[in-house]
């Protein structure tokens, strides 16, 4: 197993903040638009920085969606910003009608996604966003795994010309990937090569996925790890190169079962090379009240989880 | 970016003498009479569509096109579509379902072939059901149709006009039904709290919806008071006569960092008798008979021809 | 082929309106409830006869959701319907608070439904609003096939203690199961024995299915059809018995492919028996005016489609 | 249906004499003392939570709760809940937020140990972050805390209580910032015209939400006009002062078809000198110094306990 470390731990929202503010200064067409959580997102030095391109549109993200639709067309980059349910269960029709559909330059950025976002509950814990974002025709949708990974996205989308839905979360965990990566949409990243199983992850499951690798290593057995951060254009050819290797897969994820990753791994696997696939995320439950650490525990999204499913799917192969 | 043939208006803060336009305003009732033919013929060809709002609104649609919008022409004066907009003033239709009335008005003002109005609704066209950009018609600028997001649209680009420091203006036409929408409540608060002074909304007053009347259906009271609650100018026109509308919309607001909202009185169905004021018309197309009838009733001026 | 006909042709939204009429005289908490689509969603009926258990919302689908979940505190059984763009997309976070969370005895009832609503375009064709609602936990799925099947649907919901989804559509289609028949949630319904291929078909598409196990008979292909009319909770056993005997699937359905009922049968296939699995439906994109038959056959959700898929499926095995 | 054991209330059109209530009064501000030291607790202890707006809505919440509502109660005067809540007055929290406050009012109201305010936020408790009904906690009827939503479940229990014949009352609490939610304003026109004269709205206005003052963020402006053009009957009281909040709950709507809003003048953080008035205290926990210092400042009446 190739050895990942960490120094720092911090979240990836902070990443987000960090990536939309050098936008600022390199992008004057950059706006960054919140609904009453400015800070929750991290929008503080671009607020300072740039606070004409700053729009405050208050506890209405129906609204945000329109506003940032109608920005893009006086040739704006608009970033929409607010918790990750409000950004796409509140404001789905709008989104789909005014972004996807038009097919405008808008980028929704969604904090506070999954189960991480700990003791506000359920009503906040969306585990369904990337099942709604991935649905819609011309909707990029990305999930990155930590704050180096998180800030290089922020500034790769705004290259990117089309509507994305960017997600990323609360709690402060190990940061692992390079500071000076290029964020590339749609291309996988390859974490770890091994020939036992396929393990497709995305989020903050990666680095739980890369220590289940690790013990499983120990183990001796060798799992060919790789971070899906771009849920849609989906990288069918990492995943099928994948499982061609090792025969079977596991997929990991802070998202509902239902319309997350893994499905989007079994759609690829049933149409292309059926094989047997394990899920980690969560079984169609909602979320509760709890520190970050017991809720991931509770639902079983951690390491242990995954090694578990390892095991099993490999006794299927 | 060019700032050549613009389509020239008269600003001011004066009340306008509207008889200046007299001989133009013939030329616009005979355009507004073709606009109607052609919904009617639109809605007919295909049994489908929004007869009602649409015939209501040909007369604002034909004042805003034809004689208050800036809009970028080429040497020719033919319009000159480009989806930003810069330095143009800018329409928006947020009732996206009385997609007839804007189609036949981007048509004969010159954005695509008038002959392609046959193609509305049906397979392939770039005429859908209701207004949208995947197709690149050109003219529209968001796709419509599901209610209550196109005052948040146009908000965010006279915001962005603010922010290029242009000077344009941006419209937009709403329902009265689609006042029902929260979302519309969201931007009716934005609008004044950003002192887009820059926006006029448009709300087709014809007391009228899918279901039955305004008022039975989910009465609307008051939308003068509601809006100037919410911090808008409010301004109100017959929007079934075509010199009211451009007088009013003409009018300058009082203060440059208040929107303004103009209720325009209409009646669905206008132009065609049988169906004025019934909201049975809202969605229903004319068959054979009743359109023959209907276009009985509006002949066409010397000039003027059907697509 | 089991031999299935026709003598009437109806559309399915008419097969709620009369359930609904039928619920109105037989349940007296029934509360019917639209946003300004009471014609389009069939009430007359209800409304003449219960005028005073009809509640007229006005254009405002998240009032009405939210006045639903009120309503069932007062003991009522409210059946929330308008198109079904309106009835998810526009409201899914009402939904998913007030109704799923809340576990609130809710009916959301939607017409219009997938591509087939024809000439209003793309912005009313919703091909995702089952995706959207699968993922809700505390939900049940309902997409009934013909007139017959949504009007015993309609009934048999009422009687299900829960919020529940229900989506039906515009077009008369052929009417060809039992007007008598009982309704069972979760309980898929085999069309026909075979054992070449597995065909799951679900709302306009089992007719088509039916169609196109017709022409693979012909060619001596005998299609083991299921109607999954509840695309939750899934008849998971219906398709595993289905699949362990034919060895590969075909899912054909008026839907977004990213969500829909294949990419349920994918899950379920790679989780308990990989197997070659090919989707008929909507392939990320948006939909168009045109009449219903012409979209039908532009996107693909006919019966030689779907015996296009069976084909490519079975070379698969 | 029992009937029986109802905490009983004078509802009259006259002015109220608020004197009779004098000796309970200071009880109830006994039980408002102990309650804003129980949110205190609560959110300290688990570092998380909302208690500025808990706070400034504790006067309210114990006045509504030990005064004004008509509840269901035992034999020993203990409440009796059934989701239907018929025949008796119901309640919403819309700000699910200020969950703190209701919950500690729901424990000191007996529907639950007061001692399991202790689990609050925590792993398997039935005091979830924000009000939800899946734990079963007895006296939550539905889920909260996705703001906007409260009013229009309101009005849906309130329409059904009509349609049962049912003459008790619905209350529903919402924030200020909470009226910039679209869906507020679908419900804001639902209530009068379905004639819910059983429906009391309340809002905290303290000018106060996440990102700065109400006024700042995205300004509410004229509230009273704004639901006054909507067709309430509109309503104000001091919300930090229990005597006249019953007073003006007490009083009767004018018209018995006509919902009633009442804009409650609170001060977020009230009872705690180095919150009040300030939103920062939105959602921040004190720290161990800073609690201390509040519950320094807000001594129990004898007889009354912490959790
Ligand atoms: C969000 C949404 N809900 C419902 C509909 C269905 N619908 C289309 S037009 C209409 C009535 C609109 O009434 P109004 O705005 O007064 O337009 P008019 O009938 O006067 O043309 C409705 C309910 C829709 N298109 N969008
Ligand atoms: C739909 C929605 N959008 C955003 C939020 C995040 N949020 C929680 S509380 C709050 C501010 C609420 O302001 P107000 O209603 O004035 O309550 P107060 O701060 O006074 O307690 C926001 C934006 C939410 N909970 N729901
Ligand atoms: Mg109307
Ligand atoms: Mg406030």
């Amino acid at each position: 197993m190739k050895k990942y470390e960490y120094t720092d731990k911090k979240d990836t929202r902070s990443g987000f903040g960090a990536g939309i503010a050098e936008l600022g200064r390199s992008n004057p067409n950059v706006i960054a638009l919140t609904a009453d959580l400015a800070g929750s997102l991290k929008l503080e030095t671009f607020i300072k920085e740039y606070p004409e391109r700053f729009v405050q549109c208050g506890i209405a993200e129906a609204n945000m969606i329109g506003v940032s639709a109608g920005l893009t067309i006086g040739g704006k980059i608009p970033f929409a910003t607010t918790f990750a349910n409000f950004a796409t269960g509140r404001v789905y029709d709008q989104i789909r009608q005014s972004v996807a559909y038009s097919n405008k330059n808008v980028k929704i950025c969604a904090s506070h996604a999954g189960l991480t976002l700990g003791e506000d509950g359920a009503t906040h814990q969306i585990l369904e966003d990337l099942g709604m974002m991935k649905m819609l025709p011309n909707m990029t949708v990305i999930n990155p795994c930590d704050y180096n990974q998180t800030k290089a996205a922020t500034i790769a989308i705004a290259e990117h010309d089309g509507p994305v839905y960017l997600r990323f979360g609360r709690p402060v965990i190990p940061v692992f990937t390079p500071a000076d990566q290029q964020f590339e949409i749609g291309k996988a990243w390859h974490v770890n090569e091994g020939d036992a199983v396929s393990i497709f992850c995305t989020g903050h499951l990666v680095w739980e996925a890369i220590k289940a690798g690790e013990i499983l290593s120990e183990q001796g057995i060798e799992a060919d790890i790789v971070n899906i951060h771009t849920i849609k254009p989906l990288d069918e050819e990492a995943i099928l190169a994948s499982v061609r290797k090792t025969g079977c897969a596991v997929s990991a994820e802070e998202h509902m079962l239902n319309g997350g990753l893994g499905d989007s791994v079994a759609q690829v696997l049933a149409r292309h090379f059926p094989a047997p696939l394990e899920y980690v995320g969560v079984h169609d439950t909602f979320g509760e009240s709890g520190t970050p650490d017991q809720l991931m525990q509770k639902y079983g999204l951690t390491a242990d989880k995954i090694v578990e499913q390892v095991k099993k799917v490999m006794a299927r192969k | 970016m060019s700032t050549s043939g613009f389509h020239t208006r008269l600003k001011t803060d004066a009340d306008v003498d509207i008889r200046a336009t007299y001989m133009e305003l013939q030329q616009l009732e005979g355009i507004a009479t073709a606009v109607r033919r052609d919904i009617l013929r639109m809605v007919a060809a295909v049994n489908s569509g929004h007869p009602g709002g649409s015939l209501g609104c040909t007369d604002f649609m034909v004042a805003l096109y034809f004689d208050i919008m800036r809009r970028k022409l080429d040497g020719d004066g033919k319009p000159v579509f480009d989806m930003n907009g810069h330095d143009e003033d800018l329409f928006f239709l947020s009732n996206g379902h009385i997609s007839p009335v804007f189609y036949s008005v981007l048509a004969r003002a010159g954005y695509f072939p008038i002959s392609e109005l046959a193609t509305f609704r049906k397979l392939d066209s770039r005429l859908q059901g209701h207004p949208a950009t995947a197709e690149h018609i050109p003219g529209v600028r968001i796709a419509s149709g599901s209610l209550g997001q196109g005052l948040s649209v146009a908000c965010g680009a006279a915001y962005a006009k603010k922010l290029n420091g242009d000077d344009k203006h941006v419209y937009v036409l709403m329902g009265d039904g689609e006042q029902q929408e929260g979302q519309i409540w969201e931007a009716a608060q934005f609008a004044p709290n950003k002192k887009l002074g820059n926006l006029t909304a448009i709300i087709d007053l014809n007391h009228a919806q899918i279901d039955g009347t305004t008022q039975n259906v989910n009465d609307n009271r008051d939308l003068a008071a509601k809006y100037r609650a919410f911090g808008w100018f409010v301004d109100e026109m017959e929007g079934n006569d075509i010199s009211d509308v451009i007088r009013t919309l003409r009018k300058s607001q009082e203060d440059p960092d208040v929107p303004t909202m103009i209720l325009m009185h209409t009646e669905m169905g206008f132009g065609v008798e049988y169906m004025v004021g019934n909201y049975k018309w809202h969605g229903t197309a004319p068959n054979a008979d009743q359109l023959q009838q209907a276009l009985n009733g509006l002949p066409l001026s010397i000039g003027v021809t059907d697509y």
